[in-house]
């Protein structure tokens, strides 16, 4: 065991406890953690509105609540969960939490700036919060033009505002981790050594820092469009609506990047550790992520396949969304064959893991459907549609997210969870997830469109089984909060690598110092040397 | 990454000198009348001004090629945007 | 609760080559699927940490020539599936993207929150659509206010409605019967309350259909009251001592315009010239045009469409 | 007083490490500001592709003259910026107030200027939502024109703006003699910014003012 033993030295959480000393705190430990519990409460109230949403789709009537509040839910849920959930979700907590760690470094490169995302996240909530305690908006959280410019009348200008302050945040995250990667690596640990988790972050910055000033901008057209009644999205002045969701696309689709890239950096740690083996293909992984983030920005009109979009667009969209799979398959095979002569144990974050992949899978194969030109003609707006976001979305990124906190919350709080109640809770997750979901893709093809309060009865019996699926998938999303505060309070104490997991994180203690490591570590070995032939060594 | 080299105060003159006289050269052409060709010629000028100002106020010529890739990469992001909207546009 | 559908209907034309796409990508899938779960599952167990299965791996260069053989294969096979994918989705795309000449054309305007159709007979409907079996129909359609999408789901069709411009989405029915349309683009509060019905007849139904329903004359002659309440009779007209386009055979052909561009006489131009005139101002006319910009309307803009079709030596259908 | 070493932060190694660090940030964030106006570019793209006769006519109704000399100015502060980067770099302590209060007053003018211009709009009726008439049917597309000419100009000058009040600052500091060969880094990063609204102009340039003039 390299780790060090620390027990005599005061850690990230104990340095200081005045809630002051939080707010201003510059450690990206601490940043981590503001930020696990701001957007657990986000996760939270989206998650309240799709429970509605679930509830009123039990009946074709909309029998719970009125059209015009049914509307308002599907936006707020969409709203709250990408742009304060899903996009912040990895990055902000486990990878503020883990990029110094994991690169042997003190902090970020910009501590302020860090703490200055936070807030910006948090203020851009409160606009969202605003929005919605206002009365809501009902424009979809696609902000589909002339719709939210010119007919909504709802409060479509705080919620364009709070997205837009939680797009800075994004950006300034992004600009912190590229630089902290590319200038603060310990010695010797060259780009090849660094863990996949590190490659998944430096990939999704690389999306965060291009692709959200041309959403920022976007949302200012809508803004000004919205309040001076006049813009380049009106057809009524000869503008083109097309022209929005081109720019809405060019974000938005590199945004499910933003929320699954992270997600497979996740996976492939906790792979690489219960399998006690090298991922295989590690280079391949790397390039894998890097091409899906370059690639992800050249493939937005698949989202526009019978908007009006020329077919001719269309077809280079489509042909451009095929070649992004393969990356995508690249790495599923990967992770099965880090299987291979592994020795493998099943604690609750490789179950996670696991969940994952196959969720993930079904998801990406889903996409291809998507993707096919003639295909989509049917699919296009319909369940179908949901049900594929949602196995990408929470299927892959939630799964591997709930697996990352179980992996690393012995190194964040320095407590040991039930693993028993761990291992249930990441089982009824998948169980659940799988009854929601998978009905939809099949109503979907029947043709039921989204965003429909009420739908013909003929497709009632797949609702139903959906709805039931919500439930179990909300116990399942709402047990960690139990046996996970337990633990804080009376849980074990966790030794500084409970896994027996390779990574400059597990060679500090648990909870690690305020400043990382008490002497710079140095990287003399390839990641994930794991040794499946013969007992493990730490 | 090195040290900084300090660049001579002589290009800072003469790069200015040139981004005037390109300036009144795309005014210039503006008067004369080539249809498409007066937009391409313009926007080729301003293609060459960014690139002396990028290349020589912001000494992107001696930088690292880190710092280049991160110069370039938000012109090429736009340019991604511009062409795939574009090719939709143009061919309805 | 009525009885479970898996599938839905297959009523048209197209609706096969859709479906078989759709069956052979789900059977694909499934293959994939179920071969990495059952990969899964084996590696889990044989394994697994309390297990004694032989380990042993190659190392050093062998283990990553292996690897690299390994990684390139299952690049360069599943991005051989995906062109063929691809190859064969975009085919049908391309037969369902193309409006075949023959067509009959039916004029459809979204508005919150329903669907305005009306025939070249002259027969208006709201969130219906009668149509005959077997013969090909044309929508033409616009949006007055946001935009909508047309479904119809047993048919396998859906195409955006968009204010400002005409889409088309064009079926031919295989069966008689009901089919269920919806709005699925998103479009406001009565969002789902935008559906109707199309109603497939036998042709000789359809004919009876037509007959019975009030009209107040053709789209053909409603327009060319339009043209003439509207004054573009004024100059477009045969009296005209106005310098102006005589429009009788104008529509489907080519039109050179005074910036040396050459554009087809659609439903696009026409419309265009009529709200935003001089964005195309035909060679060798001034650009005298006024815009009629919230005076003449979508329904009645249609009518006059259908008036210019009818004049003299037309070629029939609906062009893109 | 004068302390030109830089106190190097508790997460940085050494000096090098930090500048290096910078360096990478900010141009990142002008990435980042690249792509931001690049929005405002392709919806241009698009729409005077659809409109160009509205696009030319709206151009020609804009003050060239002004437009001319604005774009000389920010060109000339550009210089100044340099040689104000050029004089920390150097060591020339009082040169740096010197350049970089030039350069200010050239921004402030700059921004007089384009008031100008906004004056003379709204008396000739070109600002859209709040004036604008057009004579003719070409009036709605020529009011997009002018709504794109508000938005860049006006996010554009929002920019000269914060570059203008940032650089006092920093000539402030340098007042206090906190530059100098060792550490000029706020002084290179701030330059740089100057730099990157002065290349958006470059382009705002011959796309809104050099339209159809011939």
């Amino acid at each position: 065991m390299s780790s060090i033993s620390v027990a005599q030295h005061e850690n990230y959480l104990t340095a200081d406890f005045r809630l002051w000393s939080w707010l201003t705190t510059l450690d990206h430990k601490r940043i981590a953690v503001l930020y696990t519990v701001s957007i657990t409460l986000l996760f939270f109230i989206g998650g309240a509105a799709a429970a509605l949403i679930r509830l009123n789709l039990l009946t074709p009537y909309s029998e719970l609540v009125s059209i015009e509040t049914y509307n308002k839910l599907f936006t707020m849920h969409g709203v709250i969960m990408v742009w304060f959930f899903l996009i912040p979700s990895i990055p902000t907590t486990l990878g503020n939490f883990l990029v110094p760690l994991m690169i042997g470094a003190r902090d970020l490169a910009f501590p302020r700036l860090n703490l200055l995302s936070w807030y910006l996240y948090v203020i851009g909530a409160l606009f969202a919060i605003e929005s919605l305690i206002a009365g809501g908006v009902d424009t979809g959280w696609t902000f589909y033009t002339p719709f939210s410019t010119m007919f909504s009348n709802t409060h479509v200008f705080a919620a364009v505002a709070g997205v837009f302050i939680a797009g800075f945040s994004s950006i300034l995250t992004g600009l912190n981790f590229i630089v902290t990667i590319h200038e603060m690596r310990a010695p010797g640990l060259s780009w090849f050594r660094l863990p996949l988790f590190i490659w998944a972050m430096y990939a999704t910055s690389l999306i965060l820092v291009l692709a959200t000033p041309v959403l920022a901008m976007t949302l200012v057209l809508i803004a000004v469009e919205h309040f001076f009644r006049i813009g380049v999205f009106d057809p009524a002045l000869g503008g083109d609506p097309l022209l929005f969701q081109h720019l809405f696309w060019f974000y938005s689709h590199p945004a499910v990047y933003i929320m699954i890239v992270p997600a497979m950096g996740v996976a492939s740690e906790i792979i690489g550790c219960f399998a006690r083996n090298r991922i295989f293909g590690y280079r391949f992984m790397a390039y894998a992520m890097l091409a899906i983030a370059a690639f992800g920005f050249v493939v937005w009109g698949h989202h526009m396949f019978v908007s009006g979009q020329s077919a001719y667009a269309g077809t280079v969209f489509s042909l451009l969304t095929f070649l992004v799979s393969v990356p995508s398959a690249i790495k599923v095979f990967n992770w099965t064959a880090t299987l291979y002569k592994g020795r493998i144990s099943f604690e609750a974050p490789m179950l996670y893991a696991l969940g994952f992949v196959g969720l993930f899978t079904i998801g990406g194969l889903t996409g291809l459907f998507l993707a096919s030109l003639g295909l989509d003609v049917q699919l296009h707006d319909t369940y179908f549609v949901v049900a594929h976001f949602h196995y990408i979305m929470v299927g892959g990124a939630v799964m591997a997210f709930f697996g990352g906190i179980h992996f690393w919350w012995p190194k964040v709080t320095g407590r040991m969870y039930s693993d028993a109640w761990a291992r249930f809770a990441a089982i009824v997750t998948f169980v659940g997830f799988n009854l929601t979901f998978f009905p939809q893709f099949i109503v979907g093809y029947l043709g039921m469109p989204r965003r429909y309060p009420e739908y013909p009865p003929e497709f009632q019996l797949w609702n139903v089984l959906s709805s039931t699926g919500a439930v179990i998938l909300a116990l399942g999303y709402a047990l960690p909060l139990f046996y996970l505060f337990r633990s804080l309070r009376d849980g074990p104490t966790a030794p500084s690598n409970p896994w027996n997991a390779k990574g400059l994180e597990w060679q500090t203690s648990s909870p690690p110092l305020p400043e990382n490591f008490l002497r710079t570590p140095i990287v003399a070995e390839e990641p994930y040397s794991y040794s499946s032939d013969g007992p493990s060594h730490g | 990454m090195k040290q900084f080299s300090l660049a001579p105060i002589r290009t800072y003159f003469f790069s200015w000198c040139i981004l005037l006289a390109l300036l009144l050269l795309t005014l210039g052409s503006a008067f004369i009348y080539l249809g498409w060709l007066n937009t391409a010629i313009n926007l080729t000028i301003s293609v060459t001004q960014a690139a002396i100002v990028l290349l020589f106020s912001m000494h992107l010529r001696s930088a690292h090629p880190t710092l280049r890739i991160a110069a370039t990469i938000g012109f090429f992001g736009i340019a991604i945007l511009i062409a795939l909207s574009l090719s939709d546009v143009l061919t309805r | 609760m009525s009885h479970v559908e898996f599938f839905p209907a297959a009523a048209s034309t197209i609706a096969g080559s859709i479906d078989n796409i759709y069956f052979v990508w789900l059977a694909l899938s499934a293959v994939i699927a179920i071969a990495i779960a059952v990969l899964v599952v084996i590696f889990a167990i044989k394994y697994r940490r309390s297990s004694t299965a032989d380990r042993t791996v190659a190392v050093g260069a062998r283990y990553e020539h292996t690897m690299h053989r390994i990684e390139v294969t299952w690049t360069l096979v599943p991005l051989i599936i995906f062109l063929a994918m691809f190859l064969w989705s975009a085919n049908a795309y391309y037969e369902s993207a193309t409006v075949p000449h023959d067509a009959i054309p039916v004029y459809v305007v979204g508005k919150q929150w329903m669907w305005h159709i009306e025939h070249r007979g002259g027969q208006r409907e709201i969130g219906e659509l009668h149509i005959p079996v077997g013969r090909t129909i044309a929508l033409v359609m616009t949006s007055q206010d946001v935009i909508h999408s047309f479904s119809i789901p047993g048919f396998r069709v859906k195409q955006d409605v968009l204010p400002g411009r005409y889409t088309t989405l064009w079926f031919k029915a295989t069966r008689t019967g009901d089919f269920r349309w919806f709005c699925t683009q998103y479009c406001g509060t009565a969002h789902s309350l935008m559906i109707g019905r199309v109603f497939v007849m036998e042709p000789g139904d359809f004919d009876r259909w037509l007959a019975v329903s009030d009209t107040e004359g053709s789209m053909a002659a409603k327009g060319a009251r339009r043209f003439r309440q509207f004054g573009c009779s004024g100059c477009h007209g045969p009296s005209a001592n106005v310098h102006a386009p005589r429009l009788e055979g104008l529509f489907g052909k080519p039109v050179q315009l005074q910036d040396g561009r050459s554009v087809i006489a659609d439903e696009r131009f026409i419309r265009d010239s009529v709200f935003l005139p001089n964005k195309d101002v035909p060679a060798n006319y001034e650009p005298i045009m006024p815009s009629f910009r919230g005076q003449i309307d979508e329904e009645q803009m249609l009518e006059i469409i259908e008036y210019l079709k009818s004049m003299e030596n037309v070629p029939q259908g609906v062009q893109r | 007083m004068a302390s030109t070493v830089a106190s190097i932060a508790p997460q940085f190694d050494d000096a090098a490490q930090q500048r290096d660090a910078s360096n990478l940030g900010i141009w990142i964030f002008l990435a980042t500001e690249v792509l931001f106006f690049g929005v405002l570019f392709a919806a241009y793209t698009i729409t005077r592709t659809q409109h160009p006769a509205a696009f030319a006519a709206g151009s020609r109704l804009t003050d060239l003259t002004l437009a001319t000399i604005n774009t000389a100015l920010l060109l000339t502060s550009s210089l100044t910026m340099a040689l104000g980067v050029h004089a920390a770099q150097s060591g020339a302590r009082r040169a740096i107030v010197g350049w970089l209060s030039l350069t200010v007053a050239l921004g402030i003018l700059f921004l007089a200027i384009k008031g100008l211009e906004y004056h003379a709009d709204y008396v000739e009726h070109l600002v859209p939502a709040l004036n604008f008439s057009y004579p003719g049917a070409q009036a709605s597309p020529v009011e997009l024109f002018f709504y794109l000419y508000f938005v860049i100009t006006g996010i554009h000058a929002l920019h000269v703006f914060i570059g203008v009040v940032v650089i006092s600052v920093i000539a402030y500091m340098a007042s206090k003699n906190t530059f100098g060969p060792e550490y000029f880094t706020p002084v290179d990063l701030t330059g740089l910014y100057w730099h990157l609204v002065d290349i958006i102009w470059i382009f705002v340039y011959p796309l809104l003012y050099l339209v159809s003039r011939s």
